[in-house]
């Protein structure tokens, strides 16, 4: 049968509902063609467009926040878009990282050759293209998001055209991520074989509604399995994380800091919006996936991490074990999805996204300084008596460090508690055990660096100087993480409230 | 009685290129051809979801292969870009010549 | 008055302090002065009390002072409260008087130390540890001055620390009798589970009553005994003792010799209805521990050539006569052994002292003799203490050893031959050192101070003090040194009055008597062995007794002297049945190095699997990081490795079954 | 219309060859320039595909974005590298790479083939109102038209998105390529 | 709740009692570098002002109240539950007053050879975790406090220790929090199985322990989840390597603070969150304690014997007192309990004192190796005496402190555990073993050349050991005041253990069954164990 072709109405487009995503383009836009157009703008010029960019961006997502809080979770442009707290929590995360990366990017871009607007351009399209991800209600659009934030950061990765790691970073990132993303892709075809259909929404209703035992799904298991693939080698979960060591470790430093925070926000928001929110009703079958996958990721990446001896790299594996933390949340989110009582699991791990994207932009800051000074060397043995040199800095480091290890009062400790809370609570308590275990693995690569800030006598004199824009850095994502650590009620209260999906 | 030929077969011949891209992709050394497998990868997935439509007569499986062609353009562009980048730099580099960052 | 009895330790406490606070200015001799004065007022005060309680009826003789709460928690309620009883009293006497002489002895004999003050500082302490020891109202504070004389007894051995020996041989006491008090603490345990209280009064109580299970109390009292056996140096634990003789000798006399090691004694006779009350092994086990100590000891002491250690063992051997006695039920002899013991083994101790004195710490009886010229005093107080204690009578010692055979007698024959024998053997070693110290050829003036000088471990600041030893010549002590001896001469002389047996028509009845005065204490535990055999003949024990005495002095007489039977001293028992030697190789060889074991054991494995753990996450992730190669297209192949077993479980476990 | 259906078997089985035949030319040819070649035919095969199933205008972007353009993209980087050169493909640095790859290959095929078939009769859940063909209803239009409807209805959205793609695209290379003043000593790992 | 019903009080002493020294560390991290003699200034006002609080404190407790005074709380994370509140009773009273007491006296008795400002710092952010951690009554808070001294204690030995610091710091800070990994799985699942009972989720320790009962099986989990991270804090055998090292490798002040106070979070940690949460657990799982402290006593004392350096030596000793403690613990009798609560103060005093002086001869002699020692009673008397003193309430001489809390412990272990108490007490025979062989090889003797110029005790280290000495003396004879307070808080505890479990605390009596008890066979393994001749 055919369908009617005479009459075209396309669907209502809410413009105000997409201004976070309209202001980033808008500012990527801005800064493409006016850069192009005009000649190189004054120092700091671009990486303030682009943070204001980013601000404004996430102040607007605070007030469509409020305007959800009353109109309840809806859909936006015929479905494509989910509007719920779950999409405004996630963009404002993206857009604390994109600020802060931005800034810190300023004096590195300016050190290089290439002082174009290209960068930040390309930081906003990314978190753009994070953003649909978190908020994506049909598949192809997550998709689509997925490779905007793919591409943009391969290119970032490769973008230091001076080293030969940056280059092989960038290839190597390309090459297994069109691998990874096609399996993603090939994943949703066999979804939506299964299913009939790539909207979220759709796929929801239909999956509850025609339940007949004659239907045999296995065609949209094997989608799973492969939507899973390509959403596990986006957040570096093992064993899908091999490229993640190298690429971090190759690419600029504070385009890691992008890669870890925003691209990890982005992943694990994906991860949440087809798994928990699409996909409840196989929750039974990507659950036990889902912890065998926060196991290895968890041993994995602290046992990998101990006997790493550059930098860039410990915090590369350390990232990964964070990612097994994080799972550790997902599996247990999915103990009540679907249910009326969803249970405190995307809390948790929306909880700790914000949280340590903060905690990692702040770290690799850190690393940018002193490599700069070192000449690029991250290696532990450049840290070697940097509490000698800069005090300040030293202190500031070893209160991230001690957050990522999860020590009380910072930031670290309450994100790793909430997950815990959430796994416990959900009696998944082995993983909850195996988790904290991990942790005090991990523990031991922290405490190498800041043994070898303290302790260790510096083999080079070389005064590290401090940048502006990293100092700024540095300072916000400390004084985040203590407050955070020691007043973390309001976020908490705003997290728990990111338990109703646009369906 | 139109018989057309059932999805299945589409299916499978999808996920036997779909294999070969993949298989490729991990034997070959040069960098274009190890692309060129993905885009053999892409090709099988747009197979899929035009063969899936046909069986279950929503267009939305079109649809899709649309934007992937896109999604693909893209891909190619920046991915020949960064390519470029390197063989310039090292001629005839191949992708196992590529592994300073290990451990 | 006997509300006072607190100020017998507060005295010695005082003279404590003060010297603690000003011992250097008072210095050398004030110091000295000072502590004997405070333990004469003690002697003083418990000689008022004594009166005190003598004039009151025999049942309100036990007076309790309770001066505070000291540990409160719940049901278990200690005070820190004393017990003015005729036994404690009695203790306070002899101790405090026995004290104050021998401290008189030590100005003189400790003068020129630089340590002097200290000297006094910790006999002070001991004085006050011992009274507390004897007046304590319960186990716990009894266990207070318990383990305060046994660390005084520690710091005073090892008084002359720079000399290795003495330390040695100060950590050894002390270790020694903390294998005796883990008997006493256990015990009190014990008692506390059983009775709810340390009181004596309540423990003795409910073992006269019949409350406490004979299994309890004899588990208290056995356990009481391995306490004794260390304090006062019975079998196993005795090993200490001679050891201890590295201290100066007024320790030795007073601590080691007098009132100390008499402390196990006092024990069990302060806790007699349970050793009553307990099955009648117990009893027998103690008089058998007493009665070996004895015969061992003396056969040792036969043989030993330092003046100092023949006493020692001499010492051992009269305690062990004690322990038999309290096992055979004869806790009025023990006691009225342990007070002219004290008085003439304080005696020979001192005597010794004033020999090693005018000797410049010659200590070897082998190059002594005829010393008698010399120091008539010393010689002449020395003879009466040997006679005292070979039991010749009308001496002290005659009169309570005696007492204690008969007893014993009446408890069994194989201890009375036992007791017999070591009362032979003790006339024996005892005339055996009179003679070597005092008759027979002088053999010191052969000997040059040269070789003499080394011998005495460097560092030991007396020698020093006697000034240049030009041409050696023996010298009488000052005053100051014999006067305390002719004192105690008295009394050993003399000591027998408190407690003569009714015989020969000595007038009875008066409560002066030792067994009358003490009677409300050990009423309940004494032995009646009125009507036995060997009461009805007991002057033909008397006559034994006597006996032997002389029969041992005659045969030493006629070795050492007369030189007409070859000395007889084997090897066996000079080396003391080589029982410490082999405790020592002991500790020394299996003991050390299964310690050694243990702390290996502790590094190795468990430390080792802790730092196991950790090196075996290096090693793996060492191994891991080479799967991380580098190369894109291993990294692809892993991914399809997942992937493969992510459509596994999905497709054939989740799908098809 | 039997012989139709064969002729679609016909149709079928030859673009499959032609589709496989590629596939596995990318895969063996040793020049580049000669994989580039196979692709094409890969390429063509799933147009012949999309038209035997009734996606007409898709077969005619498959044409002309992929083989119009994708492939020439492709043949012009390997002419301006230079590296048209014939690679060795008997060596393997790697040794257990190629049965592990195609161990996992096959594995990966065999299960989703698995799926397929197993998925093969399972009726389809929400099934859509039809798909217009241009070749009956006499409307040449028909599939175009609802595409279009199709893609600027629901998909506007997605649409949208696909220029921001293209952005990033651009932005990509202009990052990429631009030149960089003092670039010629080419320093190896000069960073980290 | 309960607790919020005893009422605010005019001043907030308990949360003054940490901030106070946060306050002063966060002053000496501001001060300038150029003014090197402020720091300690700063850092003596501050801890001094603490132990007078702490003072305070101790002086206006109401002696006869079991329950928790002080008590101030105020909501923190109302998202989750949590809440600041803290409370003090009679276990926790006397470990406030010594960690207020303890501090200053650290600080003042050896300066930091380095960079004396951090150095302070830290010494003040420990004392604050330490005490919010006695003084903390919700779960959250007193995990965050247990938790957090982790990180001072870790640059204090990584900073300033000796040799090997680094890996004993590390090994310090793995080990230790390995154990609070359990302990915060647990602590949570405990919030979260509570929380179904009480109708709210709430990580207030008292609403927990009165409102919520647990299942035997589920308690037990729960309860071992917590006891272990307390077992490698106290530390309990065979958790205790890394005491030692930790110990060895610490700076003075710092091993000071180790030994004092910080090991007892671990036994603190045992009575409040094991005993008093956990009743049925607990009890159910007294003999694996007992028997584990027995072996910690007799182990930790071998072990120490064969020391060859003298801080290993006194740190050994720690694993035997400690053992003794835990015994206590676990004999559930008033006694028992009360004498573990006073021995921690005790342990506290005499071991830092011991470290005290460990740390003097270090400064002398640059040499903590026994064999390197030698005479030291000849050159410097007052020292020597001093140590005597100190090592004499080690051993457990009556009339000293240590005496006291031994000899509850035993004597109240013996009613319930009596064979485990028979072979604990041979653990006092070897407390002089190796004390007293140490002190021979260490004072006794004649000075070798090297040790000839060891320096006499300093007047300003004699003030610093006076108020130890005092309290040594003290305690030893008059400690009923310091029982006075603690005693209704562990009756009522006890009283809990009975309601939970058929559990009751023997009375004392005259008992009539015929049991053989112990005679003197056990008499003779002491006297093996004596040690060296």
């Amino acid at each position: 049968m055919i369908a009617q072709l005479d009459i075209f109405v396309g669907p209502e487009i809410q413009w105000f509902a997409l201004s976070p995503l309209l202001i980033l383009l808008g500012g990527a836009l801005g800064l493409l063609l006016v850069g192009a157009l005009t000649p190189p703008w004054p120092k700091r010029l671009y990486a303030i467009v682009s943070a204001t960019t980013a601000g404004a961006a996430g102040v607007m997502a605070l007030v469509l926040w409020d305007d959800i809080s009353e109109t309840g979770p809806t859909t936006l442009v015929g479905g494509a878009l989910a509007f719920d707290k779950l999409a405004m929590f996630m963009t404002v995360t993206i857009c604390i990282g994109v600020l802060l990366v931005s800034i810190l990017s300023d004096d590195y871009v300016h050190d290089t050759p290439n002082r174009g607007p290209e960068i930040y351009a390309l930081y906003l399209v990314a978190a753009l293209g994070g953003i649909v991800m978190a908020s994506a209600n049909d598949l192809i659009v997550l998709f689509l998001g997925l490779e905007t934030l793919s591409l943009a950061l391969y290119v970032l990765a490769a973008s230091n055209r001076r080293s030969s790691e940056s280059a092989e970073a960038g290839i190597k990132y390309f090459v297994l991520g069109g691998f990874a993303s096609a399996f993603f892709l090939y994943g949703i075809a066999l979804v939506y074989g299964g299913t009939g259909t790539t909207n979220i929404s759709e796929m929801v209703a239909a999956l509850q509604t025609s339940i007949d035992p004659f239907s045999d799904d296995t065609l949209a298991l094997a989608g799973i399995a492969l939507l899973i693939v390509g959403l596990a080698f986006k957040v570096a979960a093992v064993p899908f994380h091999v490229w993640a060591p190298d690429v971090y470790q190759g690419a600029p430093t504070p385009v890691t800091s992008f890669m870890a925070s925003v691209g990890k926000v982005a992943a694990f928001a994906a991860m949440i919006r087809v798994l928990v929110v699409a996909l409840p009703f196989y929750k039974d079958d990507w659950r036990p996936i889902i912890w065998v996958l926060a196991l290895v990721t968890l041993l994995g990446g602290s046992i990998l991490a101990v006997v790493q001896d550059n930098v860039k790299r410990m915090l590369a594996y350390s990232s990964i074990s964070h990612a097994g933390f994080i799972l550790v949340g997902v599996e247990a989110a999915g103990y009540g999805a679907g249910t009326s009582d969803p249970g405190p699991g995307v809390p948790a791990v929306v909880l700790y996204l914000i949280l340590y994207s903060v905690l990692v932009i702040g770290s690799f800051a850190v690393v940018t300084i002193v490599s700069r000074s070192t000449g690029g060397d991250t290696s532990i043995d450049s840290f070697k008596g940097l509490a000698k040199r800069r005090p300040a800095l030293a202190l500031g480091f070893t209160v991230l460090l001690l957050a990522q290890a999860g020590v009380p009062l910072t930031s670290g400790f309450i994100a790793k508690f909430g997950v815990i809370q959430a796994a416990v609570d959900v009696e998944s308590y082995a993983i909850a055990v195996i988790a904290m275990v991990c942790a005090v693995i991990a523990a031991f690569l922290y405490l190498r660096i800041m043994v070898s800030m303290w302790v260790g006598e510096s083999t080079d004199e070389s005064a590290v100087t401090i940048p502006f824009s990293m100092g700024v850095v540095v300072t916000l994502t400390v004084v985040f993480t203590i407050a955070l650590g020691v007043f973390p009620g309001w976020l908490i209260d705003a997290a728990d409230q990111v338990t109703q999906y646009a369906r | 009685m139109i018989a057309v030929i059932e999805p299945t077969w589409y299916l499978l011949l999808a996920a036997m290129l779909f294999g070969l891209g993949a298989f490729g992709l991990m034997v070959r050394r040069n960098p274009l051809i190890m692309f060129m497998c993905v885009e053999l990868m892409l090709n099988a997935a747009n197979l899929t979801f035009v063969a899936l439509a046909t069986r279950s007569g929503d267009i939305n499986g079109q649809t899709a292969v649309f934007f992937v062609m896109v999604v693909a353009a893209a891909e190619v562009v920046v991915g020949l870009g960064i390519i470029v980048s390197i063989l310039r730099r090292r001629p005839g580099a191949t992708a196992d010549d590529l592994a300073e960052l290990k451990g | 008055m006997a509300d006072l009895v607190w100020l017998i330790p507060a005295f010695p406490l005082a003279a404590f302090l003060t010297i603690l606070l000003f011992g250097r200015l008072l210095g050398d001799p004030k110091a000295g002065y000072l502590a004997t004065a405070s333990v004469f007022a003690s002697f003083i005060v418990a000689a008022l009390i004594y009166f005190d309680l003598v004039d009151n009826p025999e049942d309100q003789r036990e007076n309790v002072v309770t001066l505070f709460s000291w540990i409160p928690v719940g049901t278990f309620q200690v005070d820190l409260a004393f017990l003015a009883d005729p036994l404690s009293i009695l203790m306070c006497l002899f101790i405090t008087f026995i004290a104050g002489w021998i401290f008189l002895f030590a100005v003189g004999y400790m003068h020129g130390d630089p340590k002097f003050s200290k000297f006094f500082l910790y006999l002070s302490l001991f004085v006050f540890s011992m009274t507390i020891l004897v007046l304590g109202e319960n186990l716990l504070v009894t266990f207070l001055g318990w383990e305060g004389v046994g660390t005084c007894s520690y710091l005073l051995i090892a008084f002359w620390h720079t000399r290795e020996s003495a330390a040695t041989a100060g950590k050894k006491a002390f270790v020694t009798n903390r294998v005796g008090d883990w008997g006493v603490m256990i015990a009190m345990f014990l008692a506390f589970s059983a009775v709810g209280s340390l009181s004596y009064t309540v423990l003795n109580e409910s073992a006269e009553t019949g409350e406490l299970a004979a299994s309890t109390a004899s588990a208290i009292a056995i356990l009481l005994l391995i306490g004794a056996a260390g304090k006062s140096a019975q079998l196993p634990l005795y090993v200490w003792l001679p050891d201890a003789m590295e201290g100066p000798t007024p320790v030795s006399a007073l601590i080691h010799a007098a009132t100390m090691v008499t402390g196990g004694i006092f024990l069990l006779t302060r806790i007699n209805p349970v050793i009553e009350a307990s099955y009648d092994w117990v009893p027998t086990t103690m008089a058998w521990v007493g009665g070996l100590t004895a015969l061992f000891a003396a056969t040792i002491a036969m043989t030993q050539n330092d003046i100092k250690k023949v006493l020692a063992y001499s010492t051992v051997s009269q305690i062990g006569y004690m322990l038999l006695a309290v096992g055979s039920g004869a806790y009025v002899a023990g006691i009225f052994h342990m007070v002219t013991h004290a008085g003439f083994k304080a005696l020979l101790f001192l005597g010794a002292g004033s020999v090693i004195h005018g000797m410049h710490e010659e200590q070897d009886m082998r190059k002594m003799g005829a010393l008698r010229k010399f120091m008539p005093i010393t010689a002449a107080t020395f003879i009466i203490g040997w006679l005292a204690i070979a039991g010749v009578p009308p001496f002290s010692g005659f009169w309570s050893k005696d007492e204690i055979l008969l007893y014993t007698l009446g408890k069994s024959t194989p201890l009375y031959i036992i007791g017999v024998v070591t009362a032979v053997l003790t006339a024996f070693y005892m005339t055996r050192q009179i003679i070597m110290v005092f008759f027979g050829e002088a053999r010191w003036t052969s000997l040059a101070n040269a070789e003499e000088a080394p011998e005495v471990a460097e560092g030991e600041p007396p020698v020093e003090t006697h000034g240049a030893h030009g041409e050696f010549k023996p010298h009488e002590s000052p005053p100051i040194m014999w006067i305390p001896l002719v004192m105690l001469a008295g009394v050993a002389a003399i000591g027998g009055i408190i407690n003569l047996p009714k015989l020969f028509g000595i007038p009875s009845g008066t409560a002066t008597r030792l067994e009358e005065w003490l009677h409300p204490v050990v009423e309940f535990g004494e032995a009646d062995i009125s009507g036995t055999w060997a009461y009805d003949n007991k002057y033909l024990l008397v006559a034994v007794a006597v006996a032997c005495a002389l029969f041992g002095v005659m045969l030493a007489w006629l070795v050492y002297e007369r030189k007409r039977i070859k000395p007889w001293e084997p090897s066996l028992f000079e080396h003391g049945w080589y029982y410490d030697a082999a405790i020592t190789w002991f500790m020394g060889n299996p003991g050390r190095d299964g310690f050694q074991v243990v702390a290996d054991f502790d590094a190795k494995i468990v430390d080792g699997a802790v730092t196991g753990t950790a090196v075996a996450v290096k090693a793996t992730a060492t191994e891991a990081r080479k799967g991380q190669t580098g190369y894109v297209r291993q990294y692809a192949a892993v991914i399809a490795v997942g992937v493969v077993l992510l459509l596994g479980w999905f497709v054939v476990i989740r799908g098809i079954l | 219309m039997s012989d139709a259906t064969f002729l679609e078997y016909v149709v079928f089985f030859s673009a499959a060859v032609m589709i496989l035949g590629g596939a596995i030319g990318v895969i063996t040819m040793k020049n580049p320039v000669h994989a580039a070649l196979g692709l094409v035919s890969t390429l063509f095969g799933v147009a012949v595909q999309f038209v035997a199933m009734d996606a007409q205008f898709l077969a005619a972007v498959q044409v002309i974005v992929y083989s119009g353009a994708i492939v020439v993209l492709f043949l012009f980087v390997i002419m301006l590298l230079g590296v048209d050169e014939s690679m060795d493909l008997s060596i393997e640095p790697i040794p257990i790479q190629r049965p592990l790859a195609a161990v996992m290959a096959v594995g990966l095929v065999g299960l989703v083939a698995a799926a397929i078939i197993r998925a093969r009769d399972a009726l389809v859940i929400n099934p859509g109102d039809g798909i217009a063909s241009a070749t009956d209803a006499g409307d040449n239009d028909a599939n175009i038209r609802q595409l279009a409807n199709n893609l600027y209805g629901d998909h506007v959205f997605a649409f949208q998105l696909t220029s921001v793609l293209l952005i990033v695209a651009v932005a990509g290379t202009v990052l990429l390529t631009r030149k960089w003043p003092k670039d010629a000593p080419e320093t190896e790992s000069s960073d980290s | 709740m309960l607790a919020a019903e005893t009422g605010p009080i005019a001043f907030p002493i308990l949360s003054a009692l940490i901030f106070t020294p946060i306050i002063g560390a966060i002053l000496i991290a501001l001060l300038p570098k150029s003014r090197p003699e402020y720091p300690k200034m700063v850092a003596l006002m501050a801890s001094v002002a603490t132990a007078a609080m702490s003072i305070w404190l101790m002086a206006s407790f109401e002696t006869s109240d079991a329950g928790f005074q002080f008590v101030s709380k105020h909501s923190w994370i109302e998202a989750w539950g949590i809440s600041w509140h803290l409370g003090v009773d009679g276990i926790s009273l006397f470990l406030v007053v010594l960690t207020g007491i303890l501090f200053p006296l650290a600080i003042l008795a050896v300066d930091a050879h380095h960079d004396e400002k951090s150095y302070l710092a830290w010494l003040l952010m420990l004392q604050a975790g330490v005490m919010g951690s006695f003084l903390s009554l919700d779960l959250f808070v007193f995990f965050v406090f247990f938790e957090i001294v982790l990180v001072p204690m870790y640059f204090l030995i990584a900073g300033w220790g000796y040799e090997k610091r680094v890996y004993a710091a590390t090994k310090f800070f793995l080990y230790t929090m390995f154990g609070s990994a359990f302990m915060l799985v647990g602590l949570i699942a405990t919030v979260a199985i509570a929380s179904r009972e009480i109708g709210y989720t709430t990580f207030d320790l008292v609403i927990i322990a009165e409102q919520a009962n647990f299942a035997a099986s589920t308690g037990r989990w729960l309860f071992f989840a917590f006891a272990i991270a307390f077992a490698v804090k106290v530390p309990i055998f065979p958790l205790h390597t890394w005491l030692p090292d930790a110990h060895t490798q610490a700076p003075t002040a710092g091993s000071v603070v180790l030994a004092g106070v910080m090991l007892k979070l671990g036994t603190y940690g045992l009575l409040r969150f094991g005993v008093y949460l956990f009743p049925e657990a607990s009890y159910w799982s007294r003999n694996l304690w007992l028997t584990l402290a027995v072996i910690g006593i007799i182990y930790g004392a071998i072990a120490a014997t064969m020391q060859t350096d003298l801080k290993r030596l006194v740190a050994y000793s720690s694993v035997a007192h400690l053992g003794f403690i835990v015994l206590g613990i676990f004999a559930f009798t008033s006694q028992s309990m009360a004498g573990s609560t006073i021995q921690m103060v005790n342990h506290g005093v005499s071991t830092g004192a011991l470290f005290l002086f460990v740390g003097w001869i270090y400064e002398r002699r640059k040499t903590r190796q026994i064999s390197d020692l030698n005479g030291l009673q000849k050159v410097a008397p007052i020292f020597a005496a001093a140590f005597m003193l100190v090592m004499l309430s080690s051993i457990g001489v009556p009339g000293l402190n240590g005496f006291v809390g031994e000899y509850l412990i035993l004597t109240g272990s013996f009613l319930t555990a009596r064979w485990w108490t028979v072979v604990a007490a041979v653990g006092v025979i070897l407390a002089a073993v190796y004390l007293m062989w140490a002190y021979q090889r260490v004072f006794h003797g004649e000075p070798d050349e090297d040790n000839k110029k060891f320096p006499e005790l300093k007047l300003k280290e004699g003030m610093v050991l006076l108020p130890f000495l005092g309290l040594i003396v003290f305690m030893g004879i008059y400690p009923k005041p310091v029982l006075d307070r603690i005693e209704p808080s562990i009756d009522a505890l006890i009283t809990r253990v009975e309601a939970y479990t058929n559990y009751e605390a023997p009375e004392p009596t005259i008992q009539l069954r015929d049991e053989e008890p112990a005679d003197d066979q056990p008499a003779e393994e002491p006297a093996d164990e004596e040690g060296e001749g």
